[in-house]
């Protein structure tokens, strides 16, 4: 495979040193042709690629602002059915805060036009371009800058939103989760979201380095983790229906512990939480076992 | 009249981030199986998996390349070494 | 009014140091005032931050243009001169480079000294984090702060981040000053 | 024959102020159309809604779920390069606000009506040019239309001068006042307005096009921004020459006559004392009051965005008294108008300038309110009055 | 000793910008909090979580998931008889526009703090007084910070006229250049902040009281709206005097001295033949440089609304020359704070005054620009000059 | 039972003749106690109960805006928990277009805070109070201004979107839905819902004069029939399980043909169209069965 | 100072909407039931349940009554008319 | 210039009628204008609109104050003497009531015309729209716009509406005028 490094997405940003989040992109790349355009939403993808006068990004691609990607694609696709262009391709990335919080409101109408785009939710579980603070993603137990762990506080104490039901409850026809560390299913599922007519909806898990008080070197093995521990399954639904996931006949699952103590954001917790999160792990491999 | 405001493509490849490094990742070509992760891990997407010898075999391009030390994390046969680069 | 200008790299500490001379100077009896200079860049990536340390109130606001002290956290700054701009024959240079390090541009001035901060660093926190130590040259070479002072400063700022990092970074900062 | 003689002078139709805009719209052939409904801005974008149910028009129509969608659906659908429409009023444009920043800082050629009312608190939904003037800041072009007629060819010239400098516009059509009353108009037809406003063409290399992928809205330094910003000043300042050029176009292309140079229009006593300023349907008004004085004129600032200090400068060299009769406040340093006034001709020095606010909340302005107000202003006391 | 004494003038900590208001919020006692994030103003709400998880304060502090739903919660709280607080900056504070209107229109007095940034597109984070202007007509007090402790002291003045006048509060605080410098600062104790401001106490029969079930935020007419309207604008004049008063209260009670009266603060020649006038952070940067300069004066405007037209006046009587140096522009327009200053002295008549935009997208301003602004506000020439 | 006239909602209200929302909030009222705040969106039920200087409510009430009426009871939420206060309920009112619509992404960080608010949606269906446009619960097929039939034009071709499921997804304890006719459903769900702790959610059908351009005295009618054609089905969720259901055993379905032709919004309606339709009403009978 | 913005409660009561009427429903008192269902889904809350005789029997205030016909429509046993009152 | 206000409620097409009235009066060769005056009350509620017509270009705006023809489409809305504030001698007025109404108040004008509008509207509609049937009256009392141009002018205003509800205005606008 001599396209590994993707004109789509040059080097040169400037994001942080192995950062998963843009791990996770290059994969997505992949998936694409060049007939596609891309709205991005703030957040650090945004910030680290466009610093003007240079931009990393070999598509045609825009950002306004953080909440609006979703209409601003809509907007580029009504421009593309005008000129009756149907093969163009039109892609949203955001993050979790621009996806489950501020920009929540504009997906759903988005989703409710029915209209063929394929949106990316780059999921760091907090604001990671601002300093992390907490977002409706962030973890249960998790330390941020917003919710900081302290005499009063075990860090969030929200559980994690379950944008995957929500965007099932839009009717969507693709919905997926996946992440940073599993570079082919992450392409492939672009390719196929593409596929389906009408909205789809692709979430990756991608470790934050600072975010996670992690290792440079540790993205890929947190996102390996997370999908091990049932904590983040890998999950495709057509028509709302699972068709595939990581919980599957062969899954035999590591305990949370293991994916909790590797991270800065999860060390103060104590054994009591720990078991809560191994129980939410539990749940969700109830939940999506598909045998 | 209106100053330019978009980008033109690609034109962070002036960035040469290869500078932010403090360590190098040198991959052992012999050893080396050529499975490509470590250039589909890449954050930077700055490994190019080329033809040598007809075999593909990762070569990084150290203008770019932090030195995360990703590669070498995940490359199943532990090939790549992390060299201190400063 | 000293000036203290600190080129570093995102992820170095470039920012605390510069809070860390004006608290220590503070401490001191000292007016004194830092302030970062951010890009949007990550980890890795250059970026500087500015001190002032004086008797009188500082006011101003400008970025530092002509430093008094010029603080190199990482050494391959050092590659072009757009990082000793403003820099005289009477700027001090403190960077963290081993005492043979060979410099790639001329520099101003004669008061060039080196710190092996990082060597430091990697023996007494086992990672490359430098910016408490060469503050033990600065303090060492320009005399603006005493160690004693940067020591309380260390104390006060890192209190969060408990006893242990406090106590690395005090040895460290010793080491520095000493060797 | 006679009625036909009387007709023609007077406009083709007799038109609902919302119809009139929504037809010209249709003629101006837009690409993509977006909004969102709320009072008084409802009839255009339903009138629309119908044409496109009837199937007699081109463009797409996008169903928004809040006012910060819409904006942000022809946001997209411009920088992708078709020509957009959207309209808006009161709440609805407070809530896009941060979109019209945006809109107007990625220079795109956007063109919105508003339908002028009140803002909350308290709600009310009538006519005044609060949600206007809370955009003053914004970068967009701002027109203001006293009447259907000038409303139509207003959208002609936003639309010309938007996409000329590359600056986003915003009509503004009293709510109520315009949107819901009929008179007599004339709809430019297709063809005529082609000749004025040909196809919207941006050049290659500044839009979204898998072909030429830019990037657009990238992360800026402070040089650039900088940068960017007196650039923006710049092309509104030369808007100023622009839009008296392309009103004089538009005069002979669509063969009207009247006393405006697109930027202000004077009409009353050639020596007048007194000169009344003021924007949008409340010169009608004005107008017809001061059919019985001698000494008074009045200045209608129809293009507020560049603000014609010059123009205003000429036209009030010789007045002794001033009163800028306005429908909005800026708490805390009284009427906007009144303020921009003052601060365009401040060279002139001393002259007894007044503030007469008026009409908030669709307060009914009487031709008596107006004639109280010639009266007081020619005496000094009390700057501000409300009325 | 001698070190305890220099300490004690200069302040008795060195703190970050954000943690010395944090602090102070602290002090203030709020009893609910929310914000959303957004630099520079993270590390002030970063701070607040932290007191708060470390359990040491009383508020209740509220995740928003964006800084619509911050204004709202902070609105329901506050129309709930609580005293609130929350921060924000560029972005966040064009999102909450029509929030803001809306709080004003309530008459509730919210305090926020703004840590000015530009605004997009294009999207920069750096300092500018872009946002603060784009609210200028909201209905909100602004007073703008030169350093720590005068935002200090503003925050706990906000409060004080927010609660007496019922109207909300904005402090600007330059993001970066004061958010993020650290330097010396005295905390007001929360004993010595009960002194000036007691408990917040509306009251009943004006917020949401099940022993008092009053309806809130009802639909006016247009008469109603009208005399809202103009007792908004009276109360902001009324709140000149107030200001005044209460920062000579301010002062007497947590024992400080400075040339300002709340308003206006002016420092320099006591017979300038240049008056500069600026806001925020860079009066610092001039005071420094004009201690080169025998002839030029400061004018620092600290209450931007209500605008201190007579305070102005009063300072620039005798003076030939005004250079008017902002961070904003307003497209179409010019400077804001330019334009305002202007139609305030207007009544002066011809006085030579410029207006310098600087520090756009936190373009550093140097000492060596306010020379070259000082050199040449004396001539004549271009009015608007970026520097 | 004496208390009919309602001392929480007084008469004298501006609403059209034969409103079927206000008679739904007329029983949602006979639900509370006086120890309520009340948050209320702009839309109908503000603009004709609150005419200044007069209003209808007898509970502390608080109109914002449009899109805020969540957030805006998070607020007082809020403040009551600084005061100590446990006993005050916090209700928020609101129409379809601000829940559905516009206020959507407030309503989602409401809820994931998790805080002890009901929200009731009144549901006619349409932008009521601007005059009849769209909004994402609009039916398949009804007209209205934005949506008008034509040539080219079958009134709405979106179909409605589930904001049950949507709710559902966020974890709410209680979600129901019911329709105005059924008063004493009405009252009785409301009062469960103030018994749940935490988040909820209640839906009701609400039947209107120049919305759905029907008689005066029609609104109740077409609340039940609604109801009886399964179009609407009268629902109750508690911890996520459908616990009751109006497709129960004895559910025997009136077709939808006899609902949509009483409606002006509907009349123009072909065969097909209300096949279609048909269809929906069939799906939901499979759906919510629980017999 | 500020004027006050808060409205009294239950302040509608001065609006007397009962003028809107054109149609007046006439409860045949002997023939009710007392169901209360007119009285709990009238829009208008203007239906009272009263003891009349040991009976509730809905009395309707005409002051506000809009006379939509809602009562007369949904009321079981039909007993109220609605007849023309203007 | 002629001035007409239309008194009504929320659903009785008090604004259409008010536009009718213009269109009729422009197809006749006039300027004209007509405008509503809102309220936030639904069907049922007072309400009141605007009409002039003239034979110069009207440009006022003000609401109808002094009106030469004022029509009450709702004789219950007689009650206070606020409604026919600003008539005086010359004012015609239409009013919507059988021949012997009696009325409540005082009018200061003898041109006081009745038309049984709802009479006609139940027999033609079986519903209570009166709007365009008391144009029938408007058009015979006030001679300001012939019934021609008024039946014109329902063509086109209720094109969408379809031919049956066109002819039925028709006919109840003709039996208006020749009552
Ligand atoms: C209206 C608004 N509020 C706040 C911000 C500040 N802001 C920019 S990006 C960001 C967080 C981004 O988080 P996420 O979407 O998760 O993306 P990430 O950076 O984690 O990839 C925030 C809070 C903004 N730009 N606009
Ligand atoms: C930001 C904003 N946009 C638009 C409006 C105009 N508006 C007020 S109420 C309303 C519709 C209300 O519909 P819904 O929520 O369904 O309530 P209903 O009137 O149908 O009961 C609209 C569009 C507004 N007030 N604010
Ligand atoms: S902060 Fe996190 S998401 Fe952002 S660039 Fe760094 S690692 Fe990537
Ligand atoms: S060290 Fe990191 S940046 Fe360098 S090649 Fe390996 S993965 Fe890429
Ligand atoms: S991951 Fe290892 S084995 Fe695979 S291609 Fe890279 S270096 Fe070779
Ligand atoms: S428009 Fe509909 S919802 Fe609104 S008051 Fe009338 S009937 Fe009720
Ligand atoms: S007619 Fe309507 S308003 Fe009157 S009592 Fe019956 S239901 Fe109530
Ligand atoms: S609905 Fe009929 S039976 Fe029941 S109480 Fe009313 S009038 Fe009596
Ligand atoms: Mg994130
Ligand atoms: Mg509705």
């Amino acid at each position: 495979m001599k396209n590994t490094i993707n004109k789509f997405l040059s080097p040169g940003h400037n994001a942080c040193s192995g950062c998963g989040q843009l791990s996770a992109v290059q994969a997505v790349m992949r998936g694409l042709t060049s007939d596609t355009i891309i709205a991005n939403a703030t957040g650090c993808l945004e910030v680290t690629t466009t610093a003007y006068p240079q931009s990393s990004w070999g598509l045609p691609w825009i950002h306004s602002l953080f909440e609006n990607a979703s209409s601003v694609a809509s907007g580029i696709k009504a421009a593309l059915d005008k000129k009756g262009n149907k093969t163009t391709k039109v892609l949203v990335q955001a993050g979790d805060g621009g996806t489950y919080d501020i920009g929540l409101g504009l997906i759903s109408g988005m989703w409710e036009r029915g209209e063929n785009i394929l949106y990316i939710c780059y999921d760091t579980e907090s604001y990671s371009n601002t300093g992390i603070q907490a977002s409706g993603s962030t973890p249960y137990g998790a330390a941020t800058t917003t919710t900081p762990n302290g005499e009063k506080s075990i860090g969030s104490n929200q559980v994690k939103k379950d944008m995957l039901a929500i965007a099932l409850a839009h009717g969507l026809k693709y919905v997926a989760q996946t992440a940073a560390g599993f570079p082919d299913d992450i392409t492939n599922k672009v390719k196929k979201a593409l596929t389906v007519s009408g909205p789809a909806y692709i979430q990756i898990l991608s470790p934050c380095i600072p975010g996670w008080k992690i290792n440079y070197n540790e993205a890929v093995m947190m996102g390996k983790l997370a999908v091990k521990t049932g904590l983040y399954p890998i999950l495709e639904y057509i028509n709302g229906s699972l068709i595939s996931s990581s919980i599957n006949n062969n899954f035999k699952p590591e305990p949370v512990s293991t994916y909790l103590k590797g991270q800065g954001r999860f060390k103060h917790l104590k054994d009591e939480e720990i078991k809560y999160i191994q129980n939410l792990a539990n749940e969700n491999i109830k939940k999506y076992s598909k045998v | 009249m209106k100053k330019l405001l978009t980008i033109k493509p690609n034109t962070s490849l002036k960035n040469k981030t290869g500078s932010w490094r403090t360590h190098r990742p040198i991959t052992n070509q012999e050893k080396c199986i050529g499975c490509s992760l470590c250039a589909k891990l890449c954050p930077e997407g700055c490994i190019e998996m080329i033809n040598i010898n007809n075999k593909l075999k990762p070569q990084t391009d150290y203008d770019y390349c932090k030195g995360c030390g990703l590669c070498a994390h995940e490359c199943p046969v532990k090939v790549i070494d992390m060299k201190e680069d400063y | 009014m000293e000036q203290i200008r600190i080129h570093g790299r995102g992820g170095q500490g470039v920012v605390t140091a510069a809070e860390l001379i004006a608290i220590a100077a503070f401490n001191e009896g000292k007016y004194a005032q830092a302030f970062p200079n951010f890009g949007v860049e990550r980890t890795g990536a250059p970026i500087q931050s500015y001190a002032r340390i004086s008797n009188e109130p500082i006011i101003t606001r400008e970025q530092i243009y002509h430093p008094t002290v010029l603080i190199i956290q990482d050494a391959t700054l050092l590659e072009t001169t757009e990082i000793i701009k403003g820099t005289d024959k009477n700027t001090i240079f403190i960077i963290n480079a081993p005492e043979n390090y060979k410099l790639r541009i001329k520099l101003p001035s004669k008061k060039v000294f080196f710190c092996a901060a990082t060597e430091i660093a990697l023996e007494i926190f086992g990672k490359n984090i430098v910016n408490t130590i060469i503050l033990g040259a600065f303090a060492k070479h320009s005399g603006l702060v005493n160690l004693e002072a940067l020591k309380t400063a260390i104390k006060e700022k890192f209190q969060d981040k408990g006893a242990i990092i406090i106590e690395k970074n005090i040895i460290a900062i010793e080491k520095a000053y000493n060797d | 024959m006679e009625k036909m003689k009387i007709k023609k002078t007077k406009g083709e139709h007799i038109l609902e102020g919302s119809r009139a805009i929504a037809l010209t719209i249709n003629n101006i052939d837009p690409d993509v159309i977006s909004a969102y409904p709320i009072t008084p801005q409802t009839h255009i974008v339903e009138d629309l809604a119908k044409f496109k149910a009837e199937g007699m028009v081109n463009y797409e129509y996008v169903r928004a779920e809040s006012e910060f969608a819409a904006a942000s659906i022809i946001l997209g659908a411009c920088a992708t390069g078709a020509r957009v429409y959207s309209a808006t009023s009161s709440q609805g444009l407070l809530l896009m606000v941060e979109v019209l920043y945006n809109i107007s800082g990625m220079r795109l050629p956007i063109v919105m009506t508003c339908a002028n009312r009140s803002v909350s608190a308290p709600i009310n939904i009538w006519n005044d040019h609060s949600d206007a003037m809370a955009v003053r800041d914004s970068g967009w072009l701002q027109f203001f239309a006293e009447n259907h007629q000038e409303a139509i060819y207003q959208h002609l010239l936003a639309y010309k001068i938007a996409e000329k400098m590359d600056l986003p516009a915003l009509v503004n059509v009293d709510g109520f006042i315009l949107t819901h009353s009929y008179e007599p108009v004339s709809i430019p037809s297709k063809t005529n307005i082609k000749k004025y406003l040909p196809a919207y063409t941006p050049t290659p290399g500044t839009y979204l096009d898998p072909k030429n992928p830019v990037t657009m809205g990238g992360f800026s330094s402070s040089a650039e921004y900088f940068e960017t910003r007196e650039n923006i000043l710049q092309d509104f300042n030369l808007s100023l020459e622009e839009i008296k050029k392309e009103y004089r176009n538009l005069k002979k292309v669509f063969n009207f006559k009247d006393n405006s140079n697109g930027l202000v229009e004077y009409s009353g006593a050639k020596k007048p004392k007194t000169i009344l300023i003021t924007m949008g349907s409340l010169a009608g008004t004005i107008k017809e009051t001061m059919k019985e004085y001698k000494d008074v004129g009045l200045l209608k600032i129809t293009t507020f965005r560049p603000f014609p200090a010059e123009e205003i400068n000429k036209a009030i060299k010789n007045c002794s008294n001033i009163a800028v009769i306005e429908k909005a406040i800026s708490p805390g340093s009284g009427g906007p108008l009144y303020n921009e006034v003052k601060a365009a001709i401040f060279q002139t020095g001393k002259i007894n300038i007044k503030n007469y606010i008026v009409g908030l909340g669709g307060k009914d302005i009487s031709q008596k309110n107006i004639q109280k107000i010639i009266k007081d202003s020619c005496n000094k006391g009390k700057q501000t009055t409300f009325i």
